[in-house]
């Protein structure tokens, strides 16, 4: 962030950035939902070079008891790194960055589920990173909200999630990584479409106030893509490959 | 984890408040509590800040020594945030290591003080690839009242702002202490947090720890002495509206002007 | 950790199927379940393999770095194995430190592959007793469907025969990476496993989660290209005859071969 | 401690000390009761340059129950250092010495308390030391029982808390960190001065059986004069502060 | 494994190996049982150079009680290595070696116990290992089995433990340290000699088919002669200090 | 942690005895148990004692390596003394990281040995402020019966004595060991501790285990062979009068000489 200097061309003269998209354009998405057999709901996601596994347990007792709540059920979350999923090989034990991020999609998740139905009990969402490009805590939310779904947990929205950020003085959608690490800014957002509500919001980097305002506007018009693939992904479950599995 | 009946009652007094305009200290919505800085309160570190926000009450020690650079940022010196909420500071803190919630508070510390680039980094550098500077910034929460993102950025950014950079100089690539050369820190910005609790249709800035309980969603806001946005962390168990995120920020950048004033008076 | 009535049900059956000769998901005793194999799914690592046995899943990643040697083995590189059985691969799997049925898992994949001499560990030497060549595999369990022995050795060792590995010059002391130079590497020989269960006097090779909670016994034999045995590991809560080990290792020479010729695909 | 080489001048001959204290001065101490909101007691001590917060907690509920005990209540003891605290920066983890001050602490104080009054519960004292000089851990005591009479824990004498050591072939009263490090013994005492017992007593250095004697003289000689103060800080609050907090 | 240089001669052409000893003779081997006060039964072994102290309690009642099985008593097994027991200094935390080791004693161990009789208890074999040399997990079970005898608790057949190897072309019974290191390969057997059961098993280096079969024979011959020696340090410990103790 | 109707039978049975002059196991009050030691028991160390006091029993290894010098005492080697209580030592034992009893344990006898000045640590440096002599003392408890203190810090002394230090030359900067010179330690003094426990008036050497349930009060008092006092350790749930820290000093003064004289016999 906050221009670390390079010599890649971020944003060339026709509005075509260093892999090729438009500033409105996300990278390729891909999502498959009920791809574990033991999980209760899981999905898979591509997003970008992002690969990403998901899968939901619950609402099921909570251990240890004295974190049970008697008046709604609770959600945990872990968002965890392969050591093999980045360049580095990453130690296995979690990082402060994935407690962090962790807690952020849980507060993500949090509004579009209906808990309050199962006292006592928790719904953990597990979230695998195989491989790591930029906007993988966006990805993971996108594939955590289809597995929720796919394990029947009763929700109030689905929860999509992508990236807007500033680079080459412009406001452009999904940052990537070599924008995240060259450009200027970089805001994840999460969304309920049908509620309209913003349940993640991040931000490294500097933004004017008009700036915060388009960034949001673009990354909700991304979130509003995302919906389409996630919906794709549940139906596609349920009527191609829902009878013989 | 269970709400009482007691909870129950006092959510409800604190959201009929609010619907009738009022907080339930007497504060205006967008009205912090009252702030104190004290610096230089902790000798032997290389500068340290006690403040109160209210009745939350941290203090924040700097400590400045030779490091080697983080991989691929060999011209940039290293920052790095720390927070404990002390078990002394409330009844459900316990000792160890820190939970979810203590890291995030740490992390958003931290990252207003990087993002705005508040300190110049690049002066920070001893040797390139090999020696810099590190800057640890430790903070520990005496008293808890609620919003600990605040204070506690509010505590590290004065610390910061009235510390002491020892001088070091590299002699057969070691870096030696030299005496009575000390500076003070390459400041460019200082960054301002507004945390906001958003109760019903109600957005309060700097929730006490009563209000803090009644929050549906939270939101901390950080920017710069340009009055640029170089930060955000929204929490809480449910979200916001384009529309509340909007005011929010105007919020933000009107509140934080007074607050960037009185931590400017710690400077030097 | 108390066998209800449910699972003596199922344990019945199981056995009474066993009498007659038959297994639960209709297989030959000596039968292991379907195997799929991919390489390359991982990009940014230097060799990967998902490999699915029956419904067990394993995603390997293969890393390859320059470190130091071991101490009294500075004439060889290093070879790391470690698993983690995700939380997401089973409802009892708990995130969290390794416990000994991980520990167990990650250390007989690594003996199968060290012991037999798989890679050449002489030709991953930069600089004798100073720095070597050092191979992670990562094994990720996403789905846990009974033996993961076999199915996380079939995917070390598939991510072995397919990674790339760098080249690193010395130069003043340090490793640097030469770019485009990557070899494969130095494969001797194909180490494959065969875990075998005893339910009563039957030997059942790679048993499924049902046919693993009935398991008398169980042992996992190692056998390389030369059809030798290169590894052992009884487990389980009771043990074997004599002449049931023999049965066994007849069995694991026997299995191995189709095993060995489809990881054999995955080379180059 | 033996005798570790310097040029610092212990004790001239005048019988000054290198601070400018007299033999049987202790030095500088400050103590204020109640300072914290949340805690059920407390109070902030500078002695010399320590600066310490004591805050108790109880009597509560153990947590976890088997730590409890059906004949009395139990007292739990934390000495911890803020990372700042110290000339290099301490990790925050807490250190071997750090884990047996807390014990030695736990059972400077346990004798001064009617724990018996409240079986099955725990008393908690935590003390963060924020700035640490020599002494540090007297200074904690006589902080951690002012904030457990703040409290209201049933006590049956205050316990206060001075070393006296041998500096220069010299007893003297509340030894210094450069009189700890250059110095030739340090012995911290643990007093009641009411019931005329010692309950912390440790030492670094060598001492002859009459020095041994003279040592714990001076010491409980600087415990009471830290009595008053303890008792003034006491007074202060109740009756200056009592009303209006 | 697998061939490292050495000069040393591992087997002569008298078939004398490194130690003296020839291929089907163990090493010295000493066996006392009841040498502890505390612990429900117990044994010190020395096998070759290893120095060897098992301790048993139970059955008794399990903590954390989620791990109890109302079916069945448990066994838990811990075997540890003093620091000073190897060359280097080893850190006193639990290895991965240690652990798997742990786990493949308690499966060596379990087949012998009518633990059925005991349900909701637990049984806890704990192993020091204060000097380590080459077959130390099998001189742990065979001191393991002969404390669990010795603590009353009721047994199917004792465990008895040795290994056999390959070493100069030639399997040989008890490889010893230099051998392990030089040597082609170590088979650590577990053995119920009147059940004729494995109970371990676990194989570095490499065999041919017939060798692993020559390798089993050889290492049962060796558990037959430490079965002989476990018998005699129970019956010394219940007849000649049984009266005294 | 609840004193059961027979802890308190067996109580008063010990507080009458001592009331008529009697210890449980009719020893004098200022009668340590029977000492057993014996040297050189783990070949593999470079010093070892077993050591028994009554039935409490320690095992203790000495291990010598090349180390760096803490900051600031470049001029000294080191010395480090670790305690564990082997889970076989006790019923109450548990595996896992040591808590605050063994800590105090080991800090107790690490105390004794450094402050008596025991070890010369002046002639450990193998080059100053870079290279010197570690010294690891690690003791394993064997059999818990009582008063660790001393038990631990006879056979750290034992082992010390015992011990033969090998010898390192510094060549390009890096400590090489010298085979076939093992020397003496540099040994100037005997510290010996004695561990007496308070029962109402009455004040008892060497506490077995059941005294040491009904000590109102603790001290460990290392004396060196000057008789001079060179550690103290006050424990437990009270504390003593100054006549009663009187009576103790004399009584471990005394009660030291014994023990020391069969600890010089370890010697060479």
């Amino acid at each position: 962030m906050g221009g670390r200097e390079s010599t890649l061309v971020l944003l060339d003269k026709n509005g075509i950035r260093c892999d090729g998209r438009k500033i409105d354009e996300p990278r390729k998405i891909m999502i498959k939902a009920g791809v574990l057999k033991n999980a209760d709901g899981s999905a898979y996601i591509e997003f970008g070079d992002n690969k990403i596994i998901a899968g939901v347990f619950g609402p099921r007792d909570v251990h240890p008891k004295h974190l049970s709540n008697t008046d709604t059920g609770i959600l945990r979350c872990r968002y965890h790194m392969s050591p093999f999923s980045v360049t580095e090989r990453k130690n296995p034990a979690p990082s402060r960055r994935e407690i962090e991020i962790s807690k952020v999609i849980k507060e993500a998740l949090l509004p579009s589920l209906m808990l309050e139905k199962f006292p006592r009990t928790v719904v953990d969402v597990f979230i695998e990173v195989l491989q790591a490009d930029g906007g993988s805590r966006c990805a993971a939310i996108d594939a955590a909200s289809v597995a929720l779904a796919d394990a029947g947990i009763p929700m109030r929205d689905m929860v999509c999630a992508c990236a807007a950020g500033k680079v080459a003085d412009t406001i452009v959608l999904d940052v990537n990584n070599e924008e995240d690490q060259a450009g200027q800014a970089d805001m994840p957002v999460g969304y309920m479409p049908n509620l309209n509500k913003v349940t993640l919001l991040q931000l490294d980097g500097v933004l004017t106030r008009d700036e915060y305002k388009k960034c949001i506007d673009t990354a909700i018009g991304g979130c509003k893509l995302v919906y389409q693939i996630q919906k794709k992904a549940l139906t596609d479950k349920f009527f191609e490959n829902g009878g013989n599995q | 984890m269970t709400s009482s009946v007691l909870d129950q009652l006092k959510r409800k007094e604190i959201v009929d408040l609010l619907d009738q305009g009022k907080r339930i200290d007497g504060r205006a919505f967008d009205q912090s509590r009252p702030l104190s800085i004290e610096t230089g309160v902790i000798s032997k570190a290389n500068g340290s800040a006690r403040v109160r926000l209210g009745d939350t009450e941290i203090v924040t020690g700097i400590k400045i020594q030779p490091d080697k650079p983080f991989p691929d940022l060999g011209d940039k010196g290293i920052f790095i945030c720390t927070a404990e909420i002390l078990p002394l500071a409330h009844p459900d803190a316990e000792p160890g290591p820190p939970g979810e919630d203590v890291i995030e508070l740490a992390r958003v510390v931290d990252r207003g003080i990087r993002e705005s680039g508040m300190i110049d980094m690049s002066k920070l550098v001893l040797e390139k690839d090999k020696s810099v500077i590190g800057i640890f910034a430790d903070n520990s929460v005496v008293d808890h009242d609620g919003n600990l993102f605040d204070a506690c950025s509010y505590a590290t950014t004065a610390a910061i702002l009235s510390c002491k950079i020892p001088k070091w100089e590299i002699k057969n690539a070691v870096p030696v202490l030299v005496e009575d050369h000390e500076s003070s820190p390459p400041i460019t910005t200082i960054p301002v947090s507004i945390t906001m609790g958003r109760i019903g249709e109600h957005i309060l800035v700097d929730p006490n720890a009563e209000e803090w309980e009644c929050i549906d969603a939270r939101i901390t806001i950080t920017t710069n002495s340009d009055g640029n946005i170089c930060a955000l962390q929204k929490g809480g168990k449910n979200g916001f509206t384009v529309d509340q995120l909007s005011k929010c920020a105007d919020i933000a950048i009107s509140a934080a002007t007074k607050i960037r004033e009185r931590l400017k008076q710690t400077k030097g």
